[in-house]
């Protein structure tokens, strides 16, 4: 087990640092299949560690902190939680790397391209698999600096560079949030391992649980995109489509969701935390969905769901499903990959154009892509069967059982949710594929990109086998995670759970049906409408209501304005000024006393015997 | 030590007589040489005044005690007048601390046939002797000459070189006699002077005292032919007698620090130790005398080569040596 | 007795030493200040030190005031100059550092009063050499060193080329 | 022999003095600088023989002997250099000797 760990983690790391180190040297191809067989050869070790998985087991590979009190070592804690992540890791992102390499064919700088994407694998797994939350912190700090760069990529435009940034320092705040709650939890536990600390919840009072469950949330806000630290997640689209389906998609953004699993033993204990979990997820939810709505732009559309069934995953956690909401994770990691992946399709039949508005016909073009996008947006609407429609469920019918006016309340914006959810799935693949008006370009690459979205359709399509609903069966996953707290599975009677479901497939249907007769039937006017300005409505939606303008106007003017004051006024009217005069004054002085050295032997003999006297004169006043 | 009257006037006396037998032997031994030269040239000498012109000394000092005294207009007066005396005092004083005699009893009490019996005796001598020198620098350089100038110039690096080779060659006694004390060096002679041990000590400080007095073959300081007489060609009259005195003074002082140095000093069988060192330094005036007589004048270079090159580096060596000998004895 | 001569010799160098310094001539300046020195060894030898009485005379007044004395002649031989004299302005400074600093001296000197004790010896030279050649060995060989390389260094200086 | 040695150090203080006056008021002339140095060595000479003979030891005395030793280097050293300058410049004077100032 443990060289299965170990594996797991060093075929990504090597692979990254070889490309790092020696890509530039190496042929592109070499790269490319360096690259991909690091991830592969992960994703092997994972599923050989799933397949002799018995008990969940803590594994030290090393020290690494060892001073005073502070002792962290290097260990890998496998339950299956982190399992089931990694394995979904090591294969969402293989197959996302094999995308990646006809994706980027024509691209430069493939070396620093695949060293980040295996570096970004590394991070993600030392974050699922870490035992102690300061190496759970290098790999969410890995993970972060890995989006920034990738994010970043086509660095020499300055809009990629400033989404890169914005990323990361809108992330930075839930970091600084994370390392709080790491500080305060050594000066309270005494311990930052994570087993060591979810058995001691009880061990403090109800309000410092909160405190830190609120803490994580926000470290979870910032990686996870969630209400009110989203607004990174739209604009990191910047970025090449692999990364946007690997990182902010599948893997990266749902780290917050993993965070707050990871730490429910402990956080789960506070009703006030939890609720507002919940909470933050479900207007999360409510506001990607919204978003979704009215955007135009391919990829922004899949961003803005991203942020909303990351909110859903969040209300799970909120409701005490951890199940649910690892469920959840997985499919969405499944079929978000999917839709990432066949949007990188599209827009590359359609020479790197995003807007919706522009596209159409792709059905007859693509049918490849075009059956492969139709099941990633069906699992994404929850249209009955699908992975989605489980996955979803599940948690809805986690928020039903809770209970209480809270709960209720969620559970009915949840729904709403749903149905727009389902809404904008549609009326994006009827705006993309529908219609005649066509592109006839195909690439070669295009046909090896289109083969990788197959394994996914399917996953996503059956993903609802992991964890059938109890009528059915017992579900594999309830089963697995049986073990671990808040994966006990919902009690509630079977008659109960059918009628949630029936309600839920009906809504996605009912959205379905919207999206059929306003994008499907007409079509050609809504074209129409959108060459024309925007609605007030629909522009505060395609804005993702105007978050970025109120952080612009409450946060960034207020701080500009301070920057200039403290720029301006204090840095150079008072320090640098200051320093200046000293400066200025301190090379007068010197001139000045540099004259003192003239060369000339008469006047040093005099100052010397004058420092010589007053020195003999101290002595003498001593004296006295 | 407390002084009595008796003491007092035995210190006076000694001074009084020592001061009177010192200027008369430099008178006489000015004479001596102007006798013996005369016939070494195959010629009379003085034999008019007196006697064998014994009292040709006398009329000497009258003749110049009655010259005028002149002071050229340019010269400084102070140093020009201070200058012969400077030349001569050093002179004088050594003989403060030569025993002329074993100590004998007078009065009841032992009398040291010495002025006094300093510890440091050898250095007392060596500080004498390098403060000689400013007498002529100085007499120089007050003339305003610049003839007197180059000779002062010659005669203070000819001394500063030659005190060096002195000094040096006189260790090796210091360091048989293991004392710096006059009267020591000579006790420790009772045996065996130490010429015997130190031949070539002796003979570095004879060539080295000559020097230091200026005499033929090195007396280029007033170097009749080239300078003109040197440092004290402007002198005349009673400065030029000081100046002329302080030199036969000095020869007579040399001769006697060599033979008490190297020949035993008073030491000697039959004959009364004061009579034993008068002989002694009747033989080393003699020796000036004839080496006067005989030599040719060095060449400046050849005075300095003689010195620095020859006389020093053997001198240093005689003190390896006898070191050595010193410590294997 | 050996009292009152030190306050005569004392004034003696003192009077010297004043002369030096305010000669007009630098060769009368050394003449004053070998008057100073000789009254100075002198002092030494009440202050029971025979040895470095001698050599006072041997090496300051014999070898380095001649040494000026023959760098001075030989200056003025070359190229006769009036050397600057020092302005009456120039002597300003100079009094205030001398009232300063033997100001100072006598108040630190006064502050204590050890006198030398009645019946002490002079230091002879036996127990002196012993003393230097055994204790301060180092530092013989220290200065021997130095005197080689200031030779080194003046047969440097006054190579011709 | 009743010197208290105050006195002594006061007449080392007065030498030195002199000596720190003839350097600082004849400044412009090396070798009255040099003179000048010579004094207040000597003056340091005066407190160490004074010293020696108020503990009854010989150190001081060393000292006395060392400093004249070092006193001959340095003169011998700095008076070449005065000639060979003089060889130079044609001239004593300090403040001509400014080509190294800052």
């Amino acid at each position: 087990m443990q060289t299965y760990l170990t594996l797991m983690l060093l075929f990504p790391l090597a692979g990254g640092l070889t490309c790092a180190l020696a890509g530039r040297k190496l042929p592109r191809q070499a790269v490319e299949i360096l690259a991909c067989a690091a991830v592969w050869g992960s994703f092997v070790c994972a599923a050989l560690a799933a397949a002799s998985y018995a008990a969940p087991q803590t594994v030290t590979l090393g020290g690494w902190f060892s001073s005073f009190d502070l002792l962290i070592p290097i260990s890998l804690y496998l339950d299956p939680l982190s399992l089931s992540l990694a394995v979904m890791i090591g294969f969402v992102c293989g197959l996302i790397h094999v995308y990646a390499v006809f994706y980027m064919r024509k691209e430069g700088d493939y070396a620093r391209f695949f060293a980040l994407l295996n570096i970004f694998v590394f991070a993600m797994l030392t974050l699922v698999l870490a035992e102690s939350l300061p190496l759970l912190y290098l790999g969410w700090e890995g993970v972060g600096f890995c989006s920034y760069l990738l994010i970043g990529f086509w660095y020499t435009d300055k809009n990629n560079a400033d989404a890169g940034r914005k990323a990361f320092i809108t992330t930075r705040i839930g970091d600084t949030a994370l390392v709080i709650a790491l500080a305060w939890m050594f000066q309270l536990f005494g311990t930052l391992s994570i087993t060591q600390l979810n058995g001691m919840g009880f061990l403090m009072p109800g309000s410092i649980v909160t405190a830190i469950g609120i803490l994580f949330l926000i470290a979870a806000m910032g990686k996870s995109a969630q209400v009110p630290l989203m607004v990174w997640l739209p604009d990191a689209m910047a970025g090449p489509t692999p990364v946007s389906a690997m990182i902010h998609a599948a893997t990266m953004v749902t780290a917050g969701v993993y965070l707050l699993s990871r730490m429910y033993p402990l956080i789960g204990s506070s009703a006030t935390a939890m609720a507002t979990i919940a909470v933050t997820g479900g207007v999360t939810a409510f506001y990607g969905a919204t978003c979704a709505l009215a955007q135009r732009d391919l990829k922004r559309v899949l961003a803005f769901s991203t942020i909303s069934q990351i909110g859903y995953m969040m209300l799970g956690v909120g409701a005490g499903a951890v199940t649910a909401a690892t469920f959840h994770l997985l499919v969405h990691a499944f079929f978000k990959a999917l839709l990432f992946l066949g949007a990188g399709c599209v827009i590359t039949a359609m020479h790197h154009e995003q807007d919706i508005f522009k596209m159409g016909g792709l059905r007859k073009t693509l049918p490849l892509t075009f059956w492969c996008y139709l099941a990633g947006a069906a699992c994404l609407a929850g249209l009955p069967l699908t992975g989605g429609f489980f996955s979803k469920d599940s948690i809805l019918v986690a928020l039903w059982h809770k209970g209480g006016t809270l709960y209720q309340s969620l559970y009915a914006l949840a729904l709403l949710t749903a149905l727009i959810t389902a809404y904008y799935s549609f009326r994006m693949v009827y705006l993309v594929f529908g219609g005649s008006d066509g592109h006839k370009h195909v690439h070669v690459e295009l046909k090896f990109m289109q083969l990788v979205l197959i394994p996914l359709a399917i996953l996503g399509l059956f993903g609802g086998v992991l964890n059938l609903p109890s009528y059915i069966g017992e579900g594999f996953l309830t089963r697995f995670f049986a073990g671990l707290a808040g994966g006990a599975a919902v009690e509630g009677t079977h008659t109960e759970e059918l009628a949630l479901q029936a309600v839920a497939a009906t809504i996605a249907l009912a959205g379905l049906l919207a999206a059929y007769v306003r994008y499907g039937k007409g079509r050609s006017q809504r074209l129409l409408e959108a060459k024309a300005y925007p609605t007030a409505m629909a522009a505060f939606l395609l804005n993702g209501w105007y978050f970025d303008r109120l952080y612009q106007a409450v946060l960034i003017r207020p701080y500009q304005a301070l920057s200039g004051v403290l720029w301006q006024k204090v840095d150079e009217g008072v320090i640098d000024d200051s320093l200046d005069r000293l400066a200025g004054g301190l090379g007068f002085s010197g001139s000045w006393l540099g004259r003192w050295s003239t060369g000339r032997v008469s006047i040093y003999i005099v100052s010397f015997a004058a420092g010589g006297a007053l020195m003999l004169g101290y002595l003498a006043w001593l004296a006295l | 030590m407390t002084w009595d009257a008796i003491d007092i006037a035995l210190m006076v006396g000694k001074i009084l007589v020592l001061f009177f037998v010192i200027l008369t032997l430099a008178a006489y031994l000015v004479l001596a040489e102007r006798r013996i030269l005369g016939w070494m040239q195959d010629r009379i000498g003085p034999n008019r005044v007196g006697p064998m012109g014994l009292l040709q000394p006398l009329a000497d000092v009258i003749k110049m005690l009655t010259k005028e005294d002149m002071i050229p207009s340019a010269a400084d007066r102070l140093l020009f007048s201070l200058a012969p005396a400077m030349a001569a005092i050093p002179a004088i004083l050594t003989f403060a601390i030569i025993p002329v005699g074993a100590p004998m009893v007078l009065f009841g009490r032992e009398v040291n046939l010495q002025v006094t019996d300093l510890d440091v005796g050898v250095l007392f001598f060596l500080a004498l002797s390098s403060i000689a020198v400013y007498g002529i620098a100085l007499g120089g350089w007050a003339s305003n000459s610049k003839y007197s100038l180059l000779g002062s110039i010659r005669g203070l690096s000819q001394l500063i070189s030659y005190e060096l080779s002195m000094g040096l060659s006189l260790v090796p006694v210091v360091m048989l006699a293991k004392s710096f004390r006059l009267s020591d060096i000579v006790n420790a002679q009772a045996q065996m002077p130490f010429i015997v041990y130190q031949p070539l000590a002796f003979a570095i400080f004879l060539v080295s005292i000559i020097a230091e007095c200026r005499r033929i073959p090195f007396d280029l300081p007033e170097a009749e032919g080239e300078l003109v007489a040197g440092f004290h060609t402007e002198y005349s009259g009673m400065r030029f007698g000081l100046f002329f005195v302080g030199e036969y003074i000095n020869i007579i002082a040399l001769g006697a620090l060599a033979s008490l140095f190297f020949l035993g000093g008073w030491r000697g069988p039959l004959l009364p130790p004061i009579l034993w060192f008068f002989i002694k330094v009747a033989i080393f005036s003699f020796l000036f005398i004839w080496v006067r007589g005989t030599l040719p004048r060095l060449r400046y270079d050849q005075l300095m080569h003689l010195g620095w090159k020859f006389l020093t580096p053997l001198a240093l060596l005689n003190i390896l040596a006898t070191g050595w000998w010193l410590a294997l004895r | 007795m050996e009292t009152t001569l030190f306050y005569i010799l004392s004034a003696v160098t003192v009077f010297g030493t004043l002369c030096a310094i305010t000669a007009r001539q630098a060769v009368r300046a050394i003449v004053y200040l070998v008057t100073s020195f000789f009254a100075l060894a002198l002092i030494f030898y009440i202050l029971g030190a025979p040895l470095v009485a001698a050599f006072e005379v041997i090496i300051y007044a014999g070898a380095i005031m001649v040494l000026f004395l023959f760098v001075i002649m030989m200056l003025e031989l070359g190229s006769p100059e009036k050397l600057p004299k020092p302005r009456l302005a120039d002597w300003w400074p100079a009094v205030i550092l001398f009232l300063a600093v033997v100001g100072s001296v006598t108040v630190i000197a006064a502050s204590r009063q050890p006198a030398i004790a009645p019946g002490f010896t002079a230091i002879s030279v036996r127990e002196f050499s012993q003393a230097l050649f055994t204790r301060y060995g180092i530092a013989v060989e220290a200065i021997s060193m130095q005197l080689l390389f200031a030779l080194v260094g003046a047969l440097y200086l006054g190579r011709r080329r | 022999m009743s010197v208290p040695l105050s006195h002594v150090l006061i007449l080392a203080s007065v030498l030195f003095a002199m000596g720190l006056g003839c350097v600082v008021a004849w400044r412009a002339n090396v070798i009255m600088m040099l003179i000048g140095i010579e004094i207040m060595l000597n003056a340091v000479m005066l407190t160490f023989v004074g010293g020696s003979a108020h503990w009854g030891i010989a150190d001081g005395q060393l000292f006395a002997l060392m400093i004249m030793a070092l006193t001959s280097a340095e003169v011998s050293l700095a008076l070449a250099m005065v000639v060979y300058l003089h060889r130079r410049k044609g001239s004593v004077n300090t403040d001509d000797f400014d080509s190294m100032k800052g």
